[in-house]
């Protein structure tokens, strides 16, 4: 089995609402240290082991639906866990 | 995996952990009389559940006969998911409100989301197209702390996320910001359905051998024992109570809707209905007894969606988006295909009986064996004293005074600000109050008015209550409430057909409290009997304090009339200059 | 003319749009489920909003891979006209049949309310019965109708006069005021205002029957000629 | 200054709708290799050096502002950068 970690984060040159809108929070708050904020996504995925290479899917997996490639990048960690 | 050891009947005794669960040691007692032993840690819970005043109305019963309920145009009184009035032609409306309150005062998004969630249900179990959906709102000052403000914004999102997804037009409702709410906000959810009187069904389960199935989304350990958590007092202890925070999928809500709106058309089906507060238990028993059987389920077949889980816990959890439906025997996977259709599951986990028990297996063994009406009708009713407030022979000793008013620009500007008076665009904007396009009166007017396509009736419907007048004078402020429903309704263009009422109060435990709610009670009732709209359901939220200082006493009003023709429709709006105003009344 | 309008698990405005067409234009329309493979029988496909399958990960990610999704591809591919309205107008955008993407509102909230148009291109076969310039007043609800393109797409959107709606007050952040586009060919629109909310004075503006009546126009004149 | 790399999860017990929509999309994908997926947030911050201790002001702000203690958990990893 894999438990696999997706990260999914907004292009550089793609305008996060959300996060300068948290950043702006956090100013009213009292937090004038943060600089910035962007905000993606985290997700956790586990697989059986299949036939396929699992670099493999979890590119496709990635490129077809957990990210949108006009506006967003992804990277991802995979970790082997041995069945209990 | 978590091995939960499960205290045994004696240790429940012996350790009074039944308190835990809300009960009494005299109702823990009578527990015992019923079953004749100690009921086991399943049972206790179950008990727990149905006789908390969420589910059994034991201190608000007594109040509650004052209401008229019936009339010519009354199609189904209170008892049943919600209430339904006729309008002609076979078509009839179909109306409840009910409270999200310690929930959304916890989680203030998932807690007005669920809570629309759970009307919607009420109103689509009963058969019914929901068409409209509506609200009551009550917070602190917007003024007086972040925490005030962020509940508000939590709880406007949250009714957004859930009505706009599940595609029902959110078409109105009223807001007041006041001090004594600011530790227990009010959320209040109304949903209004459409419905042929030949498709009315009923949460019954009839039928001995017939089948018990489960529809919808799997249980977890969400939510267990927010029935119970619904009828206490907040703490500072409640920000951790965890367990008690439902997430919801307006998603699989409409995939649900629609399929029991097509399971609604099924010979097959012989009851339905939702899995709300106290889930698995109160749906389960309380169609057993209002048909005067037994129900026989086996736990391992609930779908799950975490692995251990107790019988306790299934059968506790408030998980959201489910129904309990019995079809007739034989015709399950008929109706397993036509869940299947919306990606829905059903699942056959138990089967109607003669022996008015509800039994429960789980690995084999039963686990609960109780009488159904034990549950359901049998939780104790206690009539509370009653005391007249210090405050209330204070006030009304109190001579008139007539305000001076020296800057009519400025006052009236500056009433104009109050958050509670101005203009609730911010809110109403959030709410996709035009999808189905029947909405013909949006929210800012007096009522909101929704057509009914292919006919030239239309409904209209308003919540409405001032807890200011209601704290000043219980009984004159609850006929106030009805009375100022009843003129947005009219003066919409619509005749008032019926209300609901959702009773929020303080700690029903203390005499003055309780006296607030019969003053109301009596208010509300003389206003209905006088304007011939009888109370066709309602809900009732008790214990909303905050160290120990309750809310005003809040009976929110849901009102729902009928336009006879889309040409009577009228609006508050001024329409051209220079036409003449008038003043009416006194 | 015979116009699909496909129903994903999740759509909401599909009502809406049925009644549109059939009630206020009055032409034909059925429903078309989500796992439908062969749209061969309609002349015209319409997406309507809603939340397909929640709206979950992202609007319109996950519908664009509905079965019935391969055949809007070859509808497009075929001429046919193709509407999307705010969902269907994301689901278009993830499927790749439109250019761009969208974000959440600026303010992050879901507004609805009725908006100011101002119609850019009136040769499109959506626009036809509109001035050019024309102000229409339309309805928008939605919490992610921020559209957004990379600079050159935007260059190539307004050089083919792809952009069919703007908003007068932008009321989402989207790009260059930005309501609704074409695909190149003109034969696909997206928009996030909704035309089916405004057939019917009613109900406050009729202001969105003339485009369906555009495409009927447009597409008699196409097969009037071929007959 | 400081990079922040904050990840929100939902609680176990919490319904994650997202995640099982994506997963029962996945199936239909055709990757029945997919046993679970459960989605969070990612947020990356940056932050100027202030007098205060670094973690006590981002579990301030977690706390606070980016997770919902009532249903869910965070966690997060401080890189320091030395500044260009
Ligand atoms: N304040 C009230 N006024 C009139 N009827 C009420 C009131 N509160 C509850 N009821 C009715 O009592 C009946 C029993 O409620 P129950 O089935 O326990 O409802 P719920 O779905 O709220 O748990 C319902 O039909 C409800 O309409």
């Amino acid at each position: 089995m894999y438990k696999v970690k997706v990260f999914v984060t907004l292009r550089e040159s793609v305008l996060d609402p959300q996060g300068k809108a948290v950043t702006h929070s956090l100013h009213s708050l009292n937090y004038p240290e943060v600089a910035d904020v962007r905000i993606g996504k985290y997700m956790e995925l586990t697989l059986e082991k299949s036939e396929r290479d699992i670099d493999e899917v979890i590119n496709e997996i990635c490129s077809k639906l957990l990210a949108n490639p006009v506006i967003e990048d992804y990277r991802y960690e995979v970790e082997e866990c041995v069945a209990q | 995996m978590l091995l939960k050891l499960e205290p045994n009947p004696e240790q429940i005794k012996q350790e009074k952990l039944y308190q835990q669960m809300g009960l009494s040691d005299g109702e823990f007692a009578l527990v015992e009389n019923i079953l004749g032993r100690t009921p086991n840690y399943t049972e206790t819970g179950l008990f727990s559940v149905m006789w908390s005043e969420h589910c059994s109305y034991k201190t608000s019963k007594p109040v509650l006969k004052k209401f008229p309920i019936s009339g010519p145009k009354v199609l189904q009184g209170p008892g049943e998911g919600a209430g339904i009035v006729d309008i002609g032609d076979g078509q009839a409306v179909v109306f409840k409100i009910e409270s999200h309150n310690h929930p959304s005062a916890i989680e203030p998004y998932q807690g007005a989301a669920t809570g629309v969630g759970g009307i919607i249900r009420d109103v689509f179990s009963m058969g019914a197209r929901p068409i409209a959906l509506l609200n009551s709102l009550r917070f602190g000052e917007l003024d007086s702390s972040s925490r005030v403000k962020y509940l508000f914004k939590e709880v406007v999102a949250g009714i957004a996320g859930y009505g706009n997804c599940i595609g029902i037009p959110t078409v109105g409702g009223e807001i007041q910001f006041e001090d004594c709410y600011e530790g227990n906000p009010l959320v209040n959810a109304m949903c209004v359905g459409l419905i042929d009187h030949k498709d009315i069904k009923k949460g019954q389960a009839h039928g001995a051998g017939n089948t018990v199935m489960y529809v919808g989304a799997k249980t977890g350990r969400d939510g267990i024992h927010g029935a119970t958590f619904a009828s206490v007092e907040l703490t500072e202890e409640s920000d951790k109570d965890r367990p008690a925070v439902q997430v919801g999928d307006p998603f699989m809500e409409k995939l649900l809707l629609e399929a029991c709106l097509e399971l609604i058309q099924s010979d097959a089906l012989v009851g339905i209905q939702d899995m709300g507060a106290a889930g698995l238990t109160s749906s389960s028993a309380e169609m057993a007894s209002k048909a005067g059987m037994g129900i026989e389920m086996n736990l391992d077949l609930v779908p799950q969606r975490e692995t251990g889980m107790t019988a306790y816990e299934m059968m506790l959890s408030e998980s959201q988006e489910r129904m309990l439906v019995v079809v007739k025997k034989g015709r399950e996977q008929e109706i397993v295909e036509l869940f299947e259709k919306y990606d829905l599951e059903a699942v056959a986990i138990g089967k109607v009986t003669d022996d008015k028990k509800l039994r429960l297996i789980h690995h084999g063994e039963v686990v609960a064996d109780v009488p159904v009406d034990s549950l359901a009708e049998d939780a104790p009713v206690y009539n509370m004293p009653s005391m007249e407030p210090a405050y209330f022979a204070e006030f009304q000793a109190m001579e008139n005074e007539i305000p001076q008013v020296e800057n009519l620009k400025e006052t009236l500007v500056k009433l104009l600000s109050q958050p509670t008076v101005a203009s609730k665009e911010w809110v109403y904007q959030q709410y996709d109050y035009m999808v189905r396009t029947n909405t013909v009166i949006a929210p800012g007017s007096d009522a909101s008015v929704v057509r009914i396509r292919g006919t030239r009736k239309a409904l209209a419907m308003t919540t409405d209550c001032n807890s200011r007048f209601v704290y000043l004078d219980p009984e004159t402020g609850g006929q106030i409430a009805v009375a100022e429903a009843a003129r947005n309704i009219i003066c919409s263009g619509a005749e008032p057909l019926a209300i609901t009422d959702n009773l929020n109060f303080g700690n029903p435990e203390k005499p003055e409290v309780f006296w607030q709610i019969e003053k109301a009670a009596d208010g509300i009732s003389e206003a209905c009997r006088v304007l011939e709209t009888p109370v066709i359901g309602g809900n009732v939220s008790l214990y909303n304090e905050t160290s120990g200082t309750a809310i005003y006493p809040t009976p929110v009003i849901g009102m729902v009339g009928l336009v006879e023709d889309l040409d009577h429709i009228t609006t508050q709006h001024f329409k051209t200059s220079s036409d003449l105003i008038y003043l009416v009344g006194e | 003319m015979k116009f699909a309008v496909i129903v994903f698990p999740g759509s909401n405005c599909d009502i809406d749009m049925y009644h549109a067409v059939k009630d206020e234009l009055g032409e034909e329309v059925e429903y078309v489920w989500h796992d439908t493979d062969n749209l061969d029988e309609f002349d015209g496909i319409l997406l309507p909003g809603g939340f397909s399958y929640g709206d979950y990960l992202r609007t319109g990610a996950i519908a664009r891979f509905s079965k019935v999704m391969k055949e809007v591809i070859k509808a497009a591919e075929a001429g046919k006209p193709v509407m999307g309205v705010c969902n269907g107008f994301q689901i278009l955008l993830e499927a790749g049949l439109l250019p761009g993407a969208m974000r959440r509102n600026e303010t992050l909230s879901f507004i609805c309310k009725p908006v100011e148009l101002k119609v850019e291109n009136n040769e499109s076969i959506f626009t036809g019965e509109y001035a050019q310039g024309q102000t229409i007043t339309i309805p928008v609800a939605h919490g992610e109708g921020n559209y957004y393109c990379d600079e050159a797409t935007l260059e190539q959107l307004k050089a083919n006069n792809q952009i069919v709606f703007t908003y007068q007050q932008n009321p989402n952040g989207s790009l260059a005021d930005i309501a609704g586009i074409i695909n190149e060919k003109g034969n696909v629109l997206g928009m996030m205002p909704h035309p089916e909310r405004a057939v019917d004075s009613l109900l406050g503006s009729a202001d969105g029957l003339k485009m369906f009546q555009s495409i009927v126009k447009a597409w008699r004149e196409a097969h009037v000629v071929k007959a």
